[in-house]
C-alpha cells in the first residue's frame, strides 16, 4: 500500500473540501453505518444519505431488486421516513459518522425540493444537499425534472433560495443532450453536479409472463452502464466548470481513474459496494498506487486529462454503426 | 428473533470440498474458524462474487462446525453459476454472519420445521440446536421431485423424524408439504423457511392454531446489509422487530416495510402483513 | 428439438411476412453470408444489411471496438461503398440469400434518406426498408434525427414518398421519451419500428489518458443494454400498434420471449452473434422449444403478454431509488 | 496470402492439456483432428467464451499435429480471463480456421521470423513449415521481459536460430527487437506478428531494403468474420488483398479499409497504408 500521506487526493465540492475523492452513494449506502463493519468510512469522501421527501413513503412493493448483465435494476420507490420523522429521529446520529454526510432530496414539485431542502440545510449533521431531480413532477404530467433544462433550474434555483451550503444536483442519463442539462443547472446556482443517476430499464418473468420488478420498470445500475455514464461526465466536464462527482458502475480503481481522467473531481460507489462492501477502500488505494507509478502528487492535476476534443471531423457524423 | 447478529465482517475462506449433491444443487464447504464460532442457526452470509460485476449472494448457513462452514444452494441464475464454479482450494469471501437468527430456546418439546425448496439450506443449524436440547423435531419438507429433496437422509441422521412430499409424488406425499403439515398432530411450535406461497401457508395454518411459528423470508436482494431497502417486507408496526420504524404514509396504516436483510430474515408469522 | 411445422412463429412487418421471428442485425451481420458457415440462414426472418449512405464513406479511424461488462462499444462510421457502387456491385447477390434481404438506409439530411431510400427499393432483391435515424441531421447542428419527433416524422415522410414497400423507422434508446418518437414516426407512414439501436458511451484507456475508440464516443450493445432496450419495447408497444422489432442484448431464447412478451413480433441479433454465430437458430430452437412446453401454437398469440399496464399508482413516482 | 481459408465452422473442442507457461500467460491444448487437417500457418481461430455475454477471442492457433490444436494466450482482460478459468476436460468452442494465411513457399532460404509479445503464438506453424522446406530460419523475438519470453526454447528446438531481446535486458539484447534485426545480415523474406509499432518498425527495414516481409496484424476484433468492419486497416485499393473494394470517399484516395479478419490478418507490408 501507498503512504497516502504524500498525495493530495482531495476534492472540492463548492465550498466543501473532501479529504478523499470517494463517495458513497445515495440509496446504495445507508448512512454508512451499515457498512463501518467492513470499511474505515474515515477513508471515505462522504457519503450521501438516502433520498428524503416531505411525506413519509412506504416505497413499491416487492420485488424491488432484479439482478441483470454486469448490473441490477431496483425500484425501491424512494422509501423513506418523511423530513419530520427524519429531523427528529436520524440526522443527529450522522454527526457520528467519521466522513461529511451529504443530504439527498428529493421531490415532486419545486416547492417540495424548497421546503425539504430549506429544513434538512439547516442542520450542522448535513455538510452539504444533494438534488435527486430523477423524480417527475406532478404538476408536470409526471414529466421527470432531470430530463428537462427549465424543470431542472426551477428546481436547484428555489433550494438555492433556501441555502448557502453546498448544493449537489443529480442529472439523469435518460436525455438526450445532458450538456445542455447540466449547463441550466450551473446557471441556476449548483455548486456541483452529480453524474449520474440510473438509466431506465425493466426485466420479464417469462414463465409469469409479467414484469419483474413490482413496479415494473426500474433503474439500472452498475458496471453494464460505466460507458454511458463515463460518456455522460465527459460531455458535462466539457459544457461546464463546476466539479462534478462521477458515477455510474465504478468497481474499481482503473474504473475511477476513467472517470477522473474524463472530468469527474471525486467518484461514487453504489452498486459495487454489493459486490464487496470494501470496494471504496480498494479503489482508493488503487489511484494512490495509480498515482505512485504515474508520479502524480495531486490528483487535481489529472482531473479531465483524457477530455481533450474530438479526435476527428467524423464525430458530427453520429456513434452507432 | 430476539438473537442479534454478532459484528459480521469480510471473511476470506478456502473452499474445503464441493459437492454436486443432486443436478444443479451444490454444497461448497469452506475453512471459517471464526465465523463457526459465531454464527446462530438462521444467520446467512453474503458470498461474494470472484470477479466481482455482481452483487454478493444470500445465502444460509447450512452447517457450522470446527473449522468448517458449508453453503448450500441451486444453481438458480448467473450468480449462483458462478459460485458453483468454484474449486476446491481456490478463496470465497464471505460477508457474515448477517440478520437474526432462529429463537431455538423455549419449552417447547414438539416443533415442526417446515422446509421448501432451497429453504433446507436454513434449518439444519435450527434442527440441531433443537434436537440438542431435547425437542422432537418432526421435518416437512417439499420439492418438485424427489431428485431435488436434497439432503434428506441428512436430517434423519441427525434425529429428526421426516415428513416428505414432492409436487410429482415421485417421493413421499403427492402435492405440497404445507397438506402434510394438516393432517399431523399440530406441533407446538413451528420453524420455517421456503418460497413465499408455502410461507403463507404455514403462517395461515399456525395462526389458526394459535401456533408461535418463525418464518425465514427470502426476498430479492441487494446489498443484504441494510443500506438499500431492496428486500422488504411489510410488517407491523409495532412488532418487535421494528422498534423505531417511522409512520407509513398510508393514512392510519400500522404497516410498515422493514428489510428481511436486517429485521429479519427470521420473522414472527404473526407480525407479518404480507 | 421440437417439431417446428407445428408452430406458427411467422411475423409480418408491413406486408412482408417473415416466417421466423429472428433477424440478423445491421452492421453486425454483413450480407448474411459471413455467418452462412454456421447457421442456416433459411431458418432466420430475415437479415438487415449494413447501413448504406448516399456517398461512399471510409469509416472511423481504428479502434473501432472496445470490449465492456456484459457488451461492447463500436464507432464503425457507417463504412460503405456509398449507394451508386452498392446498387452496381452488391444488391444483384442478395438474391442468393435464402432469406428476406432488409436495405438499412443512413443518412445525414431528409434529402440523404429519400434519394438512397428510392434508389434502393426499387431493387427487387430488397425486401423492406430500415431507416437508420440514428445519425446527426447536419443542417441542424448536428442533432440525431432519431432524438427529435420532428426530424424523425421528416426521414420517414420523404421516405414514405419514395416506395410502397415496407418501411422500418429504427429507433435510438438516447431520448427520455421513446414513445413521443414512436408516434411521430407511426403518424409519418412507417409500416413498423426497429426499438432500439444503441446507446450512446465511451471507454478511456488510463494508461495512454485518453478515449480507446479513434471515435471518442460508441454505441453500446450486447447484455448490458438489455434492459434499457426490453422496457423501450414496452414503452413503444404501448403507444403505437405497428409491429416491432425488438432488439438490444437478445442473447438466448429467454431474453427474445422477453421483447416479445413486452411487445415486440419479431426479435433481433446483433452483438450475440459474436459471441457464438449459432445464436439465431439455438434461439429459434428455444422459441419453439417454450411454446411446446407452455402450449402454445401461434407465437402472435404472446406478443406483448407481459405488457399489461403499470402496476401500481407508485409509477408515477419514478423509478430510481 | 493467396492461400484462401478452408470453410471455417464452429469446431466443439475437448480440453486435454493446460500450461501456465509463464505468469498470466496460458497454453491450452485441445482435441481438434479435423482442425489441424485444415489449419494452415497463421490462421486464428474465434475462442466462445462459456457463457456467453462476451465476444469470442481471436487467438493465433499456436500448434496443430495430430488431434491436438494448441492456443497460446495472454491473460489480457476479462474475457481471456475467463478462457483461462477452463480446466482439462471442459468443451471449448472455436469458430475456426479463420484469416488467410502465410505463404511459406517461394525460393527464399533465408528467412526471418519476427515476433514481439503476444506475437509468438502465430509464428511457430510458419516456422516448423519454413524449416520443413529446408529454409534457414531465425527468430527476431522481443518482449518486455524474460519470463515474458515464452517458448523461446520451444523455437530453437523446432531448429530456429534465436535472437532475443528485451526491454529491460534481462535477457538477451536489450532494447526493441528490430534493432537486433537491423544489426544483421539481411534475410531474404520476413514473417512477423506482433504490436503495431514493431511491425512498423519491420515494415520500414523490409521496405526500404525490398525485402518482402508479410505482417500479421493485431486489431480489436468484434465478430472475426467479417461481418462488422470493427477491425480495418488502411490498404493500397489496387493491393490483391481488396480484390473488388469500393472507392473510398477521400477524393482521389487509393486507399481503403479492409478487415484484418477476412482480407488479413496476413498483409504484405507494401500494400499497407497506415
Ligand atoms: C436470506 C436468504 C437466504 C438464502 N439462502 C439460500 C440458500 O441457502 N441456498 C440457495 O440456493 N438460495 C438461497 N437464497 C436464494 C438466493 O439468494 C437466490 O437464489 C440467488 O440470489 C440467485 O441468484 P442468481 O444470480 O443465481 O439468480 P438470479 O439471476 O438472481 O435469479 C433468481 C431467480 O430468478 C429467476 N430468473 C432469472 N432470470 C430470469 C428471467 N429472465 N425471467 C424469469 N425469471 C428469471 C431464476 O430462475 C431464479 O429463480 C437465499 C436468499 C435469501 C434472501
Ligand atoms: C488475429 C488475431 C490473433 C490474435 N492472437 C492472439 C494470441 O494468439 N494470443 C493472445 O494472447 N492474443 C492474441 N490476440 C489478441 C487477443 O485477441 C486480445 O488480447 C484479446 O481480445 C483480449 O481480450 P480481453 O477481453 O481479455 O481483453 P480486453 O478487455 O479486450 O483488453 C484488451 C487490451 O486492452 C487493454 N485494456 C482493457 N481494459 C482497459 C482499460 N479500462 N483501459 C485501458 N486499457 C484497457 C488491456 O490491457 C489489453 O491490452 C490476437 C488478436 C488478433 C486480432
Ligand atoms: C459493430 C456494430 C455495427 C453496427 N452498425 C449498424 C449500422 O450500420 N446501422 C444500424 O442501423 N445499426 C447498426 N448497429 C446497431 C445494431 O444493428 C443493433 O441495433 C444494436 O447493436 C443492438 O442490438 P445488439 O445488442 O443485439 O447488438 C451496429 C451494431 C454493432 C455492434
Ligand atoms: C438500490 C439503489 C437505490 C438507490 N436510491 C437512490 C436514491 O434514493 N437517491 C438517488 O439520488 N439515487 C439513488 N440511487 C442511484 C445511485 O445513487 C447511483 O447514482 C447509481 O446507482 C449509479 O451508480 P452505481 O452504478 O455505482 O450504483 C440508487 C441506486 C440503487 C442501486
Ligand atoms: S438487501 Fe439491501 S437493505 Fe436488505
Ligand atoms: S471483426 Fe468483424 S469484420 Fe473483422
Amino acid at each position: 500500500m501507498v503512504d497516502s500521506t504524500a498525495f493530495d487526493v482531495s476534492a472540492r465540492i463548492g465550498s466543501l473540501v473532501l479529504p478523499f475523492p470517494t463517495v458513497g452513494l445515495s440509496g446504495c449506502y445507508g448512512s454508512g453505518a451499515e457498512f463501518a463493519p467492513y470499511v474505515d468510512l474515515s477513508r471515505l469522501g462522504a457519503v450521501v444519505l438516502k433520498s428524503v421527501t416531505r411525506r413519509p413513503r412506504m416505497g413499491n412493493p416487492t420485488p424491488r431488486i432484479v439482478h441483470t448483465p454486469a448490473g441490477m435494476l431496483n425500484a425501491i420507490g424512494l422509501q423513506n421516513p418523511g423530513i419530520e420523522w427524519y429531523l427528529q429521529h436520524d440526522v443527529a446520529k450522522f454527526a457520528q459518522t467519521p466522513c461529511a454526510t451529504i443530504g439527498s432530496v428529493a421531490g415532486f414539485s419545486v416547492d417540495d425540493y424548497a421546503y425539504v431542502c430549506e429544513r434538512l440545510a439547516a442542520r450542522s449533521e448535513i455538510a452539504a444537499i444533494e438534488l435527486n431531480i430523477s423524480c417527475p413532477n406532478v404538476a408536470h404530467e409526471g414529466e421527470t425534472f432531470a430530463c428537462d433544462p427549465d424543470l431542472t433550474a426551477r428546481v436547484v434555483r428555489a433550494a438555492r433560495a433556501t441555502t448557502e451550503k453546498p448544493l449537489i444536483a443529480k442529472l439523469s442519463p435518460n436525455v438526450s443532450d445532458i450538456a445542455t442539462i447540466a449547463r441550466a443547472a450551473v446557471d441556476a446556482g449548483t455548486d456541483a453536479l452529480a453524474v449520474v443517476n440510473t438509466v431506465r430499464g425493466m426485466a420479464i418473468d417469462i414463465h409469469q409472463r409479467k414484469p419483474r420488478l413490482g413496479n415494473v420498470t426500474g433503474g439500472l445500475s452498475g458496471a453494464a452502464i460505466r460507458p454511458i455514464a463515463l460518456l455522460a461526465v465527459y460531455e458535462v466536464a466539457r459544457a461546464v466548470s463546476v466539479p462534478i462527482i462521477g458515477q455510474g458502475g465504478i468497481e474499481t480503481a482503473s474504473d475511477a481513474l476513467e472517470f477522473l481522467l474524463a472530468g469527474a473531481s471525486a467518484v461514487g460507489i453504489g452498486t459495487a459496494n454489493f459486490a464487496d462492501p470494501r470496494a471504496p477502500i480498494t479503489i482508493l488505494d488503487g489511484i494512490l498506487a495509480y498515482m505512485a507509478q504515474q508520479n502524480v502528487r495531486t490528483l487535481r492535476d489529472i482531473v479531465g486529462a483524457a477530455n481533450t476534443g474530438f479526435a476527428n471531423s467524423n464525430q458530427i457524423e453520429g456513434d452507432e454503426g | 428473533m430476539t438473537i442479534a447478529s454478532p459484528p459480521s465482517a469480510v471473511v476470506p475462506t478456502r473452499i474445503l470440498d464441493r459437492t454436486e449433491v443432486a443436478r444443479d444443487v451444490i454444497l461448497l464447504g469452506v475453512e471459517a474458524p471464526e465465523l463457526v464460532r459465531k454464527v446462530r442457526p438462521g444467520h446467512f452470509a453474503m458470498a461474494l462474487l470472484p470477479g466481482g460485476q455482481a452483487a454478493g449472494v444470500a445465502l444460509g448457513i447450512y452447517e457450522a462446525r470446527g473449522e468448517r462452514c458449508s453453503l448450500l444452494f441451486f444453481l438458480a441464475g448467473d450468480r449462483t453459476r458462478r459460485l458453483g464454479a468454484l474449486r476446491v482450494g481456490e478463496t470465497l469471501n464471505l460477508v457474515a454472519p448477517l440478520g437474526n437468527a432462529f429463537d431455538c430456546g423455549g419449552t417447547a418439546r414438539d416443533i415442526a420445521i417446515v422446509a421448501g425448496g432451497v429453504g433446507i439450506a436454513s434449518v439444519l443449524l435450527p434442527a440441531q440446536a433443537l434436537i440438542a436440547r431435547g425437542a422432537r423435531v418432526r421435518l416437512f419438507y417439499g420439492a418438485r421431485t424427489a431428485e431435488r429433496l436434497v439432503e434428506a437422509e441428512r436430517f434423519a441422521t441427525e434425529g429428526c423424524e421426516l415428513q416428505l412430499a414432492t409436487d410429482d409424488g415421485s417421493r413421499g406425499h403427492r402435492g405440497v408439504v404445507t397438506e402434510l403439515l394438516a393432517r399431523q398432530s399440530a406441533p407446538e411450535a413451528i420453524l420455517a423457511c421456503g418460497p413465499t406461497p408455502m410461507l403463507r401457508a404455514v403462517s395461515a395454518y399456525a395462526q389458526e392454531r394459535n401456533i408461535p411459528a418463525q418464518l425465514s423470508l427470502e426476498e430479492a436482494f441487494g446489498c443484504g446489509v441494510g443500506g438499500c431497502w431492496g428486500c422488504v417486507v411489510p410488517i407491523l408496526r409495532s412488532s418487535a422487530q421494528a422498534p423505531s420504524f417511522p409512520p407509513s404514509d398510508a393514512d392510519g396504516s400500522d404497516v410498515v416495510h422493514a428489510r428481511v436483510c436486517v429485521e429479519g430474515p427470521v420473522f414472527w408469522a404473526h407480525e407479518l402483513r404480507w
